[in-house]
């Protein structure tokens, strides 16, 4: 069975480890805060400008001035420090954040994302996805496997402009979980249920399929 | 009060010297932190012909969307636009010039322009649409683009307090690129909720020097919340 | 508490990993805001062949000039040097190299470093011997020269108050290099005068995020002053 | 008569206005903070991360924390702002200081300025000067006109390793008070009692000299 949303985002947190910091792209990503584990604590940049991003606001709470890169309001955790957006992307840039979620329209096996225009449809910008894709060693993409009539978006090529080249090294979609190296995709997990066939079917790029691909766990 | 004494009284004196064809530059983001009545002060007096960089254009009704009806914007250089049925008809019909840039280029480069840095590397953008016609280059095997960096003819400015020297104090993530745009206006101004002596801001705490500042303003805000998210009060 | 506790408790759990023929790269100005009990820890250690970025390099028995008796220093990157006469004597000697670098340069190089910047443009050094072997480039009709980031392996860091995550305030004029020199290590080592609870910082004055800082530790300062000018208690 | 080093100072000070930001260099031109007109407010910027320079502490004031670019203990001034070195020089690079005043070895007609290393003597570095000269666009270089053996440091070409290019424009020695443009000293005041004559007599480059050239007034 595919992944729901909300599984994808449980496997992504799955990934988190005690003391990262983090930065959660829109959609599926944002949902990756509910499901950190318990043990653990990792802070969430939010990249107008705020490390330490809190749940959202009561009733009472909400503040005009604090909100996160979704235009969402928001508080601060425990901790938190404000800060301008140069200083942010400086954070960004310079490979500080240890782990950046985002989604995507297409990846391709040369880890080049595209994820942010639809050419002919309305072009709303990049915000900060092509600084985040730049900036970070360890990025996980999450996104549908392929689209609801079966084409792939794990290509040998994005055929969308691209958000980033060359800089995506891991992929979560709802059907794998996946490692781009030396120009391929390397098979590293299944989600429950899901066969080795179907991934296969539905990959467009060179894939590599280890002796045992074991299920996520949950 | 001596030479620095940045207090204008009204927003027509704030916004004196603002002629056709300009490029200002705006702090704010989203619709938190925008010098709101400084927009407005533009739509009355109806310059037309603006470039205009800021992260993004407003809404429909609120912040910089209010300069489109009246086609005052020529350009627009922004990371994320298209928030507001107007925005998108003009951009649609060709109307209007609108140059995305990466949002943490947008950022340095407000800064590189203030900071005297005429262009910098980085390797945002690189092998994208945003590289298209820019320097290429290699640095210790990665690949880099060159941006030059951005300069306005005015800068408008959104902050929290300021005493009347200009020195800035910005609240929570209203800060955002209000700071970066003060550097980078050949006039910059600034409207405050709040204008306190000289002398009570402490050294250590100021955000933006007064330096950077020419005129000040003090404003009253509606401050729009573009998405209202709330849990229920009993959450823990 | 969680990973984000970065207090360490000794000098040598805060310099470990710090090996022979590193890069350092130190805070402070003068002899103001350095991280003094670090660089002893430095000189305990013994460790060899260093290039250290700092703007100067201390007194003869005070700050970085201390690791120069046992040659620990192999290169020093900084704007003014000299005010010790074993420097003096090592790099007359050509046993100490010193590549001398304006002072804004070398602040923006480490910024730039943090910052993901591999090189930027400058008109500082034009036509100096600072130019020499750096590309020259025009724009808008002026030259520039381009230079390029700074890392280093460890960053040494001195800070007025923190709090457990490593979310630092200075004091004055010894924030001065500490902060770009913060973002600019590997590993960055922070020493300061307080260590109050996580959430005592107004997030809003917060001069350095936590997230530069991988380790941090109370110490005691003796704080030498260098140039000890005064008035009389009486004048204005 | 050659003007003291006060009066250098004190001719520099008439060029201060009201609400200016200014850099003062080390020697001459921080003895310009002493003649401040009584009517006009001026900030002090020290490189080191101080804008709103005081004077010098009281014994019971010292603060090792607080310094200025010469590293002398100094106060801030009322609406006094501190930031990091980046931003510090920032703000010299970007052009935001109006006057900026500094000592010099040699300068020559083309605007070039040596102010900071004499080959085969101790090279102690540029500190901050080479970003002052680049960064300002109004710089006012205090010299004397000339060695103790009168040889000119006024010169049709800097002999000494260069601090800044064709960046000055603005020169005040003990003799006279000159500006540089298209390659040419400009002589526009001499100090009291110094003919003409005098000058010229110790200006190695080309010197413009107008039908009038009032002296200084102090």
């Amino acid at each position: 069975m595919a992944l729901s949303r909300e599984q994808i985002a449980q496997r992504v947190a799955q990934e988190l480890k005690d003391g990262y910091y983090v930065n959660l792209g829109i959609g599926i990503p944002t949902l990756v805060a509910n499901y950190v584990p318990e043990d653990i604590e990792v802070m969430l940049q939010s990249e107008n400008g705020l490390l330490g991003m809190g749940q959202f606001p009561t009733e009472d709470e909400i503040d005009a001035d604090l909100i996160n890169a979704g235009k969402q309001t928001v508080t601060m955790a425990t901790g938190a420090s404000i800060f301008d957006s140069a200083e942010s992307f400086a954070m960004i840039r310079g490979g500080h954040v240890d782990l950046t979620v985002l989604g995507a329209f297409e990846v391709d096996s040369m880890g080049n994302i595209a994820s942010y225009m639809i050419p002919g449809k309305l072009i709303k910008g990049m915000g900060g996805a092509m600084d985040l894709v730049a900036g970070a060693d360890n990025i996980i993409v999450t996104m549908t496997h392929a689209s609801k009539h079966g084409v792939s978006k794990l290509l040998n090529q994005c055929t969308l402009p691209l958000t980033g080249k060359g800089c995506i090294k891991k992929v979560l979609t709802d059907l794998a979980f996946m490692e781009i190296k030396e120009g391929k995709f390397h098979l590293l997990e299944r989600a429950p249920g899901v066969s080795i066939d179907d991934i296969v079917k539905l990959t467009e790029g060179e894939l590599v399929i280890p002796d045992h691909v074991p299920e996520m766990l949950f | 009060m001596a030479g620095f004494d940045k207090v204008v009284s009204s927003y027509e004196e704030a916004m004196a010297g603002l002629e056709d064809n300009m490029t200002v530059i705006a702090g704010g983001f989203g619709l938190c932190g925008i010098p709101e009545n400084l927009i407005s002060e533009i739509k009355r007096k109806g310059t037309k012909g603006l470039t205009v960089v800021s992260n993004n254009c407003g809404v429909d009704d609120f912040g910089l969307g209010i300069l489109l009806p009246d086609r005052q914007i020529k350009k627009i250089v922004a990371s994320y636009v298209g928030e507001n049925a107007e925005f998108e008809r003009q951009m649609m019909a060709g109307e209007l010039e609108v140059e995305l840039t990466p949002q943490g280029t947008l950022a340095e480069k407000m800064r590189a322009g203030g900071a005297g840095i005429p262009a910098f590397y980085t390797a945002t953008g690189y092998g994208t649409p945003v590289a298209e016609g820019k320097e290429e280059r290699e640095f210790n095997g990665r690949k880099y683009i060159l941006e030059p960096a951005i300069t306005g003819d005015f800068a408008i400015v959104k902050a929290w307090k300021a005493d009347r020297y200009g020195n800035l104090v910005f609240r929570k993530t209203a800060r955002n690129f209000n700071p970066l745009a003060a550097t980078a206006g050949k006039i910059t101004v600034v409207e405050v909720e709040e204008i306190v002596e000289v002398g009570e801001l402490d050294p250590d705490q100021i955000h933006t020097p007064g330096i950077y500042v020419n005129r000040l303003i003090l404003g009253s805000f509606e401050k729009r919340i573009e998405q209202r998210t709330v849990r229920p009060a009993h959450s823990a």
